[in-house]
């Protein structure tokens, strides 16, 4: 409703911000702005990127910069231009495809587990193309626009998946994912679009695709997040009783297994978050690690807090009771730190 | 240019005239109404409209039979309608209703009304070309005299879905009809940028040989005329079969969308003379009825409306603790499903 | 090479065989027979099931019982007779469709997640579909025509997900996943084809979807699997130093907890074994489960064995090393109870 | 009834074909050889040939320039060699040798040279045309004058990604050139149970405007006559081309496949008339070599096959300890990806 022309996603662009800091989507922009002007090779694909802007306006205005051979508005064919972009990317392209909702992967799932995925290890050439992907919900999406898929990719060798939970990260994991020679999904998050603010990253900063960061130092408990769930547990760890510790895995695939479990061995307890339905997402493969690898380093249960087995609900009452938040997040510390 | 009246269109008959401006009428007022919900915030998420395209979901939808089915998208309101579907359901699902449609569970056009032979509409454009080809299938394996009915825009047309769909359609010969809304745009992007010969009709003949026709998607009467006789054909074992209806959208892709891409006046334009409802008055007049009776319909289809909108608003909200329920039609033994947090 | 007109699969349907057993694949073969004998609801979809039988002869013999109405060959179309199926379950029919290989359910992920998934939760509209998937290694297929891709599946919500590790289960689940309201994926393993081999199923039996079962009980370890795994972890139970308790999942998704639970806490070891590779598949949802939910009963840390993260290699050289063997379980095993 | 010569192509120069001939005997030879092999039990997996189809892989082959690109399936093994891929590699793939071009990760058709502009073959059918598609979109791009191709059957074509890289292509009139290859069969499926206009040249231009002529892919001249007049068009900017070469599949669909369900005779009566390579060989005598000249072409090719499979015989086997290596080009840093067991 902020927005005329794009969908609307929570918090305005041009209200009275802070001067000198950006939003996430602004991140976001500036990291294409900044790779195609650097780098010819570098050019988008998506439906409604050109003069429209995309669907959330991300793309606004880099049609005018850069022209219609660097900006291509595509048909409706999303398996049609993820298989595009990897042929431009075999002539050593880097293509940059913008899905409309990350929902819609599912429609290109094969090019993307087939093609993208197996061609490097069967043959040495590499793929390096950049798939972005307005994930997640609270935005009144429902089943279709709303989900957070990154676990269909999770494990699948050949695929990184970056999840930026900062302003820093929208920027920086967006510019390593253009320059890596490898197939990268970047799950970027429609809530944090425009309620996400900070000073802009550095103009070619990178945010190097493995490491997770702390997020956020402390002793008592660890808490293992990515995107939208690194917001969400800063604000929890500001009001739990207990020093929280924030794992931003940054890289979801493949995990930072030496971070995370070095976490884990300092605070003996640990609580995976993530927007993701429990059965899917990054919780599972998270949860393996630590059982495996730090066992004997726990006190507590490893614990899981995240929405139930159900496609992400439509009903304001059904979505906002679906999402983590911040009060169920503390709950859920509360709850393990007692144990 | 004063309004186009539809054309003379003997197949349909006096009292089809008035059912379909009653379809007509309710879509472009409930979905009226439902902008300005939107626009006060009383409607959340994404509202689509079909705008200058009611004519198709209406004469498209009194088409079929009441043992036909269809997968409407989400211009076909109408479509809806003409299917028993009241606008107090609509109401519900837009509002996120516990009762509606979904449950609270999808919102806006995203739903359907399986009893009825609606499948409820899934977003993923292209899903349901095949999904209607299947159908078709059962009917054709059971030797029923039933049809499968599905609409695409032109952006769906480039999915491969709907080739696979198409092709399975034709190959098998299944009692399927596609009707195409061809309406110059798939969100900001302008047909010519989805495919390079515009005629799906004829690129559908030609690539799938399914027999197709073009109409006037603004002329209810011809709709109807033209999808019945493909309805009739498929039902009489003739294979699917495809109508291309021509029209406008009217409004942008969605609510949100203000559609500042659309060259200045065409909508206006189109709308000052062929404006589908303002046709179908148009026609309603030169078939005898008097401004007072057609000024009657649209009363009664207005207050059809508000009357839905004001039982829908009565319905309770979902409850957050039954979200699991029906996950599955049948879940799995007990002791499953339900782990520790 | 055994058999002229069909795939190879290890192993020989007419050779000196028990009399009065079957194998893998003729338990499939009788259960789609008996399933369109007592159902006309029930009829097949998929490429090349006709008069030729399928690619490994499972359907052989079908067409001429039941007619081109009831074993229809299908175009190459997956997401197409997928879409269809569904299409003709919405009519009340119950279709049984076969993918040539489970690697190419790539190919119709969308109709499976999207449409047969959610449509019950979304509408009321039950979609009772089975899909048939030849998975898995063991016959040189190579990366795309050996993987066990159910995984991709694991965790969504209204799917089912069967895996029979027996013959008595190769026929009980399919003809349970016919009769089932629900969207059911079906993976056949197409090395047990013709290797296992055992008296049949009663007729009309059915192993319920839900339920895993223990395929051996023992006291001092439990082995979670499911598929080719059951076999595998037999063979290795009779050998290791130690009493193996078995749970055959037979349904991976929804996972029946309280078995696995149960298991667990009566072992208090437990190795996970599968064919998919480590990071996919069912482990990390297995692994999760038992450490959040049996951490305080266990007196080791859980074990995971399963392939690298790779695709499945071509070369026997490299897929022997790559696939879980009898010796790799029991060295596994012998870790795990030395711990 | 006696083989049919090639006929006359005054484009194609005696010099082309010699190399055609070459080509289309390296790709008999070689893979009489390989179902030999598998016969014996010395390669394992499937074993597909392109048995009555080589006329295709030779002349599309030779069609392309060597900065054009293709992306072959499993029936143009001569396309391979006419790049510069030699018997060796291909032998070494087959064997799964771990200096083969897929390391020993894939096995028969599934390689590719990407340093040679030949993309490694996917299986999932359809794949490859959006793949190509992009590649020539890059060539389009950057204002380089050149092609990438690929080829599909029939059943490839009733796949969902043919549709969206044919629209693609079409849409954004790109250098690319589709080869379909109807050899009237799909595995076990005739082409009539694919599709209801089974001449794919005009669905193609009827349902995605590509320009598409159709040629007897069993005269290697005529092949290489016609695809490089597409490939020309392609590459002076007049859009996707395709071409339909027609042809017969002598062999079942792979190795294990007896193909019982052809109707009897039907291949043998085709072999004794159209036989690709007997048609060559009689154009080269029409054209005035001799008998000899002609059974030393044919020498020096076996000669080529058997010599590749002694030096890939002695590649060594893949190390197992190394199948990690090479998932990513840039594995993530260190302390990645190595988890306890
Ligand atoms: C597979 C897929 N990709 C993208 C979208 C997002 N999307 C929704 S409607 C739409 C435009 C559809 O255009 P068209 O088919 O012409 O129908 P119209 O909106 O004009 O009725 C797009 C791109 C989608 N729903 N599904
Ligand atoms: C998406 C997909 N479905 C099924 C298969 C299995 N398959 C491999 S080749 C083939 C037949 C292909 O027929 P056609 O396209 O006519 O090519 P031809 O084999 O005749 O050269 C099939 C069904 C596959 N490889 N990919
Ligand atoms: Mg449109
Ligand atoms: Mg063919």
């Amino acid at each position: 409703m902020t927005s005329v022309g794009h969908l609307e996603a929570p918090g305005t662009e041009d209200d009275t911000a802070p001067t000198g800091t950006v939003t996430y989507l602004e991140a976001i922009r500036a990291a294409l702005g900044d790779a195609m002007r650097e780098d010819d090779r570098v050019f988008l694909l998506g439906e409604d990127i050109g003069a429209f802007g995309g669907a959330f306006g991300v793309t606004t205005g880099l049609l005018d910069t850069f022209g219609e051979a660097r900006v291509i508005d595509t048909p409706i064919a999303e398996e049609g231009f993820v298989g595009a972009a990897i042929g431009a990317a075999w002539m050593g392209e880097r293509p940059v495809v913008e899905f409309q909702f990350a929902d819609f992967l599912s429609c290109a799932f094969d090019p993307i587990v087939t093609v993208a995925a197996k061609t490097h290890w069967r043959s040495g050439q590499s793929i390096p193309i950049t798939i972005r992907c307005p994930t997640g919900g609270g935005v009144r999406g429902g089943p279709f626009h709303a989900s957070s898929p990154e676990g269909w990719f999770v494990g699948t060798a050949g695929l990184k998946i970056v999840c930026p939970g900062t302003v820093e990260d929208a920027y920086g994991l967006l510019r390593a994912a253009i320059d890596d020679p490898d197939p990268v999904l970047f799950f970027e998050h429609k809530r944090l679009y425009r309620t996400l603010r900070a000073a802009p990253a550095a103009e070619g900063h990178r945010t190097p695709i493995g490491p997770a960061a702390i997020a956020r130092a402390g002793s008592d408990v660890t808490v293992v997040t990515y995107g939208s769930g690194v917001s969400t547990a800063l604000a929890a760890a500001d009001v739990v009783h207990g020093d929280v510790e924030i794992v931003d895995l940054r890289t979801v695939w493949p995990l930072d297994e030496e971070t995370i479990l070095a976490s884990v061995v300092k605070t003996s307890r640990v609580l995976v978050l993530q927007e993701a339905s429990r059965s899917i997402g990054a919780a599972g493969l998270v949860l393996s690690l630590i059982a495996r690898n730090a066992f004997e380093d726990l006190d507590a249960p490893p614990a899981l807090h995240a929405p139930p087995d159900t496609p992400v609900p439509f009903a304001p009452e059904l979505e906002d009771a679906y999402m983590p938040s911040v009060a169920s997040t503390v709950a859920a510390l509360d709850e393990l730190l007692s144990y | 240019m004063p309004t186009e009246p539809c054309a003379e269109a003997p197949s349909v008959g006096a009292e089809e005239r008035v059912d379909l401006f009653r379809l007509v009428l309710l879509q472009r007022l409930f979905e009226s109404r439902v902008m300005t919900l939107y626009r006060q915030g009383r409607i959340v998420g994404s509202v689509y409209t079909g705008h200058g395209q009611e004519a198709v979901a209406a004469g498209a939808g009194l088409a079929l039979g009441p043992d036909d089915v269809v997968a409407p998208l989400n211009r076909e309101l109408a479509c809806h309608f003409a299917r028993g579907t009241t606008p107090a359901d609509a109401f519900r699902n837009f509002l996120g209703k516990g009762t509606g449609p979904t449950f609270g569970r999808d919102g806006n056009m995203h739903f359907g009304a399986p009893e009825r032979g609606i499948f409820p509409l899934v977003s993923m454009l292209g899903d349901l070309v095949p999904v209607v080809t299947g159908a078709a299938l059962a009917f054709k394996r059971r030797g029923e005299r039933r049809v499968a009915m599905t609409f695409l825009g032109e952006g769906t047309f480039s999915v491969g879905d709907t080739h696979e769909g198409l092709n399975l359609a034709a190959v098998w010969q299944v009692p399927a009809v596609f009707v195409i809304q061809s309406n110059r745009y798939s969100y900001s992007t302008p047909v010519a940028k989805q495919m390079v010969n515009t005629n799906i009709s004829q690129r559908i003949y030609g690539g799938w040989s399914i027999p197709a026709e073009r109409v006037d998607g603004t002329d209810a009467l011809a709709v109807l005329d033209t999808v019945r006789a493909a309805v009739e054909r498929a039902r009489n074992g003739n294979g699917p079969q495809a109508v291309e209806a021509l029209s406008v959208r009217m409004h942008g892709h969605a609510a949100h969308d203000d559609a500042r891409y659309v060259p200045a006046g065409m909508r206006e334009e189109f709308a000052e003379r062929y404006d589908p409802v303002e046709r179908l008055a148009a026609r309603l007049i030169l078939d005898g009825f008097d401004e007072e009776a057609v000024q009657e319909m649209r009363d009664a289809a207005l207050a059809e409306v508000d009357a839905g909108l004001i039982e829908a608003e009565q319905a309770p909200a979902p409850d957050p603790a039954a979200l699991e329920d029906g996950v599955y039609a049948s879940p799995p033994g007990s002791g499953l499903l339900r782990s520790a947090p």
